[in-house]
């Protein structure tokens, strides 16, 4: 008999490093005589997207778009140190490294804007749709590009270096407390499953995903981290497993470790919720690893609601599932 | 760029922006470590132990040497510093005399072909003499058990053990009316990013050496590369191609400094690959964990106490293990607010395949116990999931286990809403 | 010995090895490096091509059988000034991620709408189904395939 | 290692005697086989080019199967899908599209693993194998060929198969571990008509239960004559338990197949069009 059911699954992640290590992450930004801008950082692109958040982001400080901005990263004798792929912390971290050098190559840029436009702060400048503009009055601007044409060849330069550290603290080794981690991620999943009571076989049918990333700065890619997260959430609670034998891989390829196909993945709802994170860049906090968090609990949980049958041990394959029915009728 | 392509969607920060590489991935063009070749180039196959505890008596390597193709046989004599690791340097580049795990690498030779390489690393022969392995973290914790790294931690195997102490243990199970208690265990799991391990290593015209691989941290590996060879931080230089998923397997070094010390010894540039199977020998996992739970909550459900005790197995070697069950304990409660809080967290070394980082680092094992404990008092109460965890979120201005205060952004109780809608009826249990 | 294919809509004559993989011959002799090899055992589809207009795993093709056959690799598709429907979908819904299986789900989805242009849904994720995808979850990739198929019937 | 690619059945043959030498079908097992060095060969007969090896046609009542034709051809074939449903369903299952294009029905008869999914359906569609030789054409049952180690003598080049067109409906399931790209755990086909309502002519075969696909003549007798409303699935799952009970015997699987092994049947018998909405189902 195949047995619906659906479960709910939460969890939270501390992004960074965390534990008061220096979780660092640097940049460095040149704005061109056209306007357009290079960023230099360690922060490397794994496949998760960084490159194209980091461009956004320049590019939003600085009124142009994302693809005049190109990002040159993990080239150790070209960009700084901007630390590792990984801990959920390139929006947050190296973002916020990214607005912090920008905003110095920016301020020598409305410096200069100001006096240009003869405006006396630079306070009073800002950079919207390729122009440089007088605050409150639109109609006084220039070109971004003629601006900075003009400004280079009188030997002014627009770059910037900087970086950002996340705040944290060490926590005490006898009693664990201390300020770990800043911020934190929530999500929470449903998953719905049917359950085949004679093979043991699931099939996770639906799974609805919403998850507090602070600010979405590119919601199409935050949406392919969820459902890439519930993909690999899907493997680690139903099909996953390196098995040993004295020690040694007895799986090693890809028709014996199994990972899931395309048939194997749920009907998606992807919910992006954005509370937003002040410290971090236009709000934002990270969703990398958090996406994958919930969908273990979630399916364990709706296979219960399904059967009846609590799994404590992962994967959840169909032999436990038959052996903890059947400890079940014999209750 | 192409006209007809719709680009991006809403403002720059918060829109749909196309990323830029997309255009080289889908037509083919994107270079990835095993796409890149240099004129010249040799290959290097590393010779791994089949066995996870043992020790090397001898190498016969004449057969190696002499045969077809091959231009260079080292070995850990050729290795001027030999180890290298995330926290600490415990994981040789060439193992000297002592394997600790299956897949360790003993010899790397480089001959003109891959073929050759590879049939020159048949002939390789190691004397191993297996000694018993401990591949059961229960076991490799306790006292008077051998010590696997003496040298770095001493008599014990338990690499780190952090408790997290919140609260009254005993006044909070005074408190609790409902008591939920289980074990739970988590499994090995790989990476398994579709791109094996490859790398380019070249000495270039600077005298500079180059090396070209998918890493998740250049500058680390340049760090580790120049401690292995004895050379300045400028002398070396990695470059990131692209990278063929990673999700923590590519934060330790796997074949960079190997590739880098035959292409510095040889002059040669050199190109290592992985099969899938070398690929599984050869990169971190995440950590199998075992967590027993007993949590406590009042008849109105609300959570009074948790205790817990959770073991990692850290494999043969530290990588981030430390970090990963700091994580777990740290995030043990969930993110639930628990008054009194006693967790136990420890990294044990065994003969197992190491682990170290992978997506959710310690903060997704947990998940299983702490939310499997969540619907089990549910049950016990009476109470709908949904409502048990809505009594307990954490919030702004909760505290948490390890007694910070969130002070910012703390959407837990939007998610759970966004998708309460999604649970129906069904689970009205 | 000596074989004559057609890559991409070349014809080569090439001198291989009776035991020499398809994909080691587009890979190490054409340098055609957008065919990737992820398994080596055809289970993750990474080096797929078409040939003679059906999609094979090139790690499980002998160059010897491709004698006499036309292959289609992912440089055969499409260019910068003018992409493949299927190349301007996962470009456009941001089905790319580390970019590593897209060659080989590209060919999966090319090869699909060629023999069958109006797919349902359920026929999408089969014709996909060889293929993996450790990054995507695969939601990204559908939804670009389903794209393609509206742009190719208009 | 040298490779030919012979146009004829008689060059194959020619070409087949020499020693060392192995047939290519597809080779999506040979290949792999031969690079992890499980097989050796001093060279490879490629039966690509051999048309008549290529063929799937009716003739009178019989469906002729030619031993060349690949998963997807067999998948593509509306003779197929109607009157072999059990093969149908069974290459629908196999691998992946791209090894679905490349295997063969010749190749997964030679390879012979115990999972090879269309053993079972073509066991229960009754198929004949014809099997090729320098002394001629012989014509053996899949049945009683599965019982013979090797299948045939070196040399003998497996033609293709020949299924007798009954009328009769089939069907076919298979467990996985996922829903592609798996590798049997155990797979049901079955065969069966209606007549007045009981069940005459039932086979049924099981995969990936023991070293080789076998048919279950107990079961086979149980079933026949049964009424086929609701009781008749409960008694071919009831049934099944003891069959794979007894295959599988001490191995490690068998505690997890012989419980599995009433939901395949289930589903395998779900499969056969006319048990699809009725009481059987």
């Amino acid at each position: 008999m195949k047995k619906r059911g659906r479960g709910l699954g939460c969890a939270w992640y501390g992004t960074g490093y965390g534990n008061g290590f220096p979780d660092v992450s640097s940049a460095f930004v040149e704005i061109h005589d056209d306007g357009s801008v290079s960023v230099l950082t360690g922060a490397i692109d794994v496949g998760q997207g960084s490159s194209t958040i980091f461009a956004q982001i320049a590019a939003e400080e600085l009124g142009i778009d994302p693809e005049e901005v190109t990002v040159i990263s993990g080239d150790t004798d070209v960009t700084p140190d901007s630390g590792t792929s990984a801990a959920t912390r390139h929006t947050y971290n190296t973002g916020n490294a990214v607005i912090k050098a920008v905003a110095q190559a920016k301020a020598s840029l409305l410096t200069y804007a100001a006096r240009a436009l003869h405006c006396t702060t630079a306070d009073g400048i800002e950079l919207k749709d390729h122009k440089v503009r007088v605050k409150g009055e639109p109609s006084r601007s220039l070109p971004l590009a003629e601006l900075v044409s003009k400004a280079r060849l009188e030997g002014e330069r627009f770059l910037g270096s900087d970086s950002y550290t996340a705040r944290t603290t060490r926590v005490n080794p006898e009693t664990g407390q201390g300020a770990p981690y800043w911020p934190y991620a929530f999500g929470s999943q449903v998953a719905e499953v049917e359950v085949d009571t004679e093979t043991g076989n699931v099939q996770v049918l639906r799974v609805a995903a919403a998850h507090d990333l602070g600010k979405a700065i590119n919601p199409l890619q935050a949406e392919g981290q969820i459902a890439g997260g519930i993909a690999q959430g899907v493997g680690f609670a139903l099909l996953e497993e390196v098995r040993l034998s004295e020690g040694r891989i007895k799986n090693p390829t890809f028709s014996q470790y199994l990972i899931p196909t395309v048939l194997d993945m749920p009907e998606i709802r992807a919910i992006l919720v954005e509370e937003p994170e002040g410290t971090g860049p236009y709000d934002a906090k990270g969703l990398g690893e958090p996406a994958m968090l919930p969908t273990i609990a979630a399916i364990v949980n709706a296979i219960d609601d399904a059967v009846g049958v609590r799994i404590t041990s992962l994967p959840a394959t169909p032999e436990k599932i038959l052996a903890a029915l059947a400890e079940q009728s014999k209750k | 760029m192409n006209g007809t392509v719709g680009g991006t969607v809403g403002g720059t920060v918060g829109g749909r922006v196309l990323r830029e590489d997309a255009w080289g991935k889908v037509l083919g063009q994107a270079a990835f470590p095993a796409d890149v070749r240099r004129e010249g180039q040799i290959y290097a196959v590393a010779v791994r132990s089949p066995h996870a505890h043992a020790r090397i008596r001898g190498l016969k390597l004449d057969e190696a040497r002499k045969a077809e193709g091959v231009v260079a046989v080292l070995t850990s004599a050729d290795v001027p510093h030999n180890g290298h690791g995330v926290l600490y340097r415990d994981q040789p580049v060439l193992v000297q005399d002592h394997v600790r795990m299956a897949g360790d690498p003993v010899v790397l030779v480089g001959a003109e072909t891959l073929a050759e390489a590879r049939t020159a690393a048949g002939l390789v022969e190691v004397d191993y003499e297996v000694l018993p392995g401990l591949f059961d973290p229960e076991e490799a914790m306790k006292e008077g058990v051998p010590a696997l790294h003496p040298e770095i931690h001493g008599s014990t195997n338990i690499v780190y053990h952090l408790p997290v102490c919140k609260g009254n243990v005993a006044k909070g199970w005074a408190e609790a009316e409902v008591t939920v208690e289980r074990d739970y265990q988590t499994q090995m799991l790989d990476h398994a990013f579709l791109q094996p391990e490859a790398v380019l290593a070249y000495v270039d015209e600077r005298g500079h050496l180059v090396v070209e691989v998918a890493t998740q941290y250049a500058h680390y590996d340049r760090g580790e590369i120049a401690h292995a060879l004895g050379l300045k931080f400028n002398q070396v230089r990695v470059k990131t191609v692209s990278v063929g998923g990673a999700f923590g397997g590519r934060e330790d070094i796997s074949l960079q400094i190997m590739a880098a010390l035959m292409a510095w010894r040889t002059l040669r540039p050199v190109k290592m690959e992985n099969t899938r199977e070398e690929s599984f020998h050869s990169h971190s996992k995440r950590h199998p964990m075992r967590m027993h739970y007993k949590t406590g909550a009042t008849r109105a459900g609300k959570l009074t106490v948790l205790e817990a005790r959770i073991v990692g197995d850290a494999g043969a070697y530290a990588s981030w293990s430390p970090n990963i069950l700091r994580k777990a304990a740290i995030h043990a409660t969930g993110p639930y607010e628990i008054p009194n809080v006693r967790v136990d967290a420890y990294a044990v070394l065994t003969n197992n395949p190491y682990t170290g980082a992978m997506r959710g680092f310690g903060a997704a094992q947990p998940v299983l116990a702490y939310e499997s404990q969540m619907d089990l008092l549910a049950r016990e109460l009476g109470l709908s999931p949904m409502e048990l965890r809505l009594r307990n979120i954490c919030r702004v201005g909760s505290e948490t286990a390890t007694g910070q205060v969130l002070t910012g952004s703390v959407g837990m109780e939007e998610c759970l809403k966004a998708v309460k809608s999604y649970l129906g009826e069904v689970s009205a249990r | 010995m000596k074989i004559e294919l057609t890559v991409n809509g070349v014809a080569r004559i090439l001198e291989v090895e009776p035991e020499e993989r398809l994909l080691d011959v587009l890979r190490e002799r054409l340098h055609l490096t957008g065919t990737k090899e992820g398994c080596g055992e055809g289970e993750c589809g990474a080096c797929t091509v078409i040939m003679d207009g059906k999609t094979v795993n090139s790690c499980m093709v002998l160059a010897a059988q491709a004698d006499g056959h036309a292959v289609t690799t992912i440089e055969g598709l499409g260019n910068r000034g003018s992409l493949h429907p299927v190349q301007k979908a996962f470009l456009e819904e941001g089905a790319v991620q580390c970019g590593f299986c897209t060659p080989g789900m590209v060919l999966s989805a090319k090869a699909l709408l060629d023999r069958s242009p109006h797919p349902g849904k359920e026929q999408i994720a089969v014709a996909m189904s060889g293929n993996l995808c450790r990054c995507t979850g695969y939601d990204k990739i559908l939804r670009a395939v389903e794209r393609a198929a509206g742009e190719v019937k208009e | 290692m040298y490779y030919v690619r012979p146009e004829t059945v008689a060059e194959v043959l020619e070409a087949g005697e020499k020693p060392g030498m192995l047939y290519l079908a597809g080779g999506t097992d040979l290949i792999l086989k031969l690079r992890r060095q499980e097989v050796q060969a001093r060279g490879l007969v490629d039966l690509q080019a051999v048309a008549e090896l290529r063929r799937i046609r009716v003739e009178g009542d019989r469906l002729e199967i030619g031993a060349m034709v690949s998963f997807a051809d067999l998948l593509n074939n509306d003779q197929v899908a109607t009157e072999a449903r059990a093969l149908w369903l069974a290459c629908r299952s196999m691998g992946a599209p791209q090894i679905r294009n490349q295997a063969t029905l010749g190749g997964n008869l030679a390879n012979c693993s115990p999972a090879a999914d269309s053993l079972p359906a073509l066991l229960v569609l009754q198929a004949q194998v014809r099997l090729l030789s320098h002394s001629g054409e012989t014509l053996v049952p899949l049945a009683e060929l599965l019982e013979r180690t090797p299948l045939w003598p070196s040399g003998t080049l497996l033609a293709g198969f020949r299924l007798p067109l009954t009328g009769g409906a089939s069907g076919f399931a298979k467990l996985g571990r996922r829903q592609a790209l798996a590798i049997a755990r155990l797979s049901a086909a079955v065969a069966l008509r209606e007549e007045n309502g009981r069940a005459s002519g039932v086979r049924l075969a099981f995969g990936a239960a023991g070293k080789r696909a076998f048919l279950s003549a107990d079961l086979a007798e149980k079933l026949n004559g049964l009424v086929l409303d609701g009781g008749f699935t409960e008694v071919a799952c009831r049934e099944a338990r003891k069959v794979i009970s007894r295959a599988l015997g001490e191995r490690a699987s068998a505690p997890y197949k012989r419980e599995a092994v009433a939901g395949v049947v289930r589903e395998a018998l779900a499969s056969v069009e006319f048990m699809k909405s009725g009481e059987g189902a």
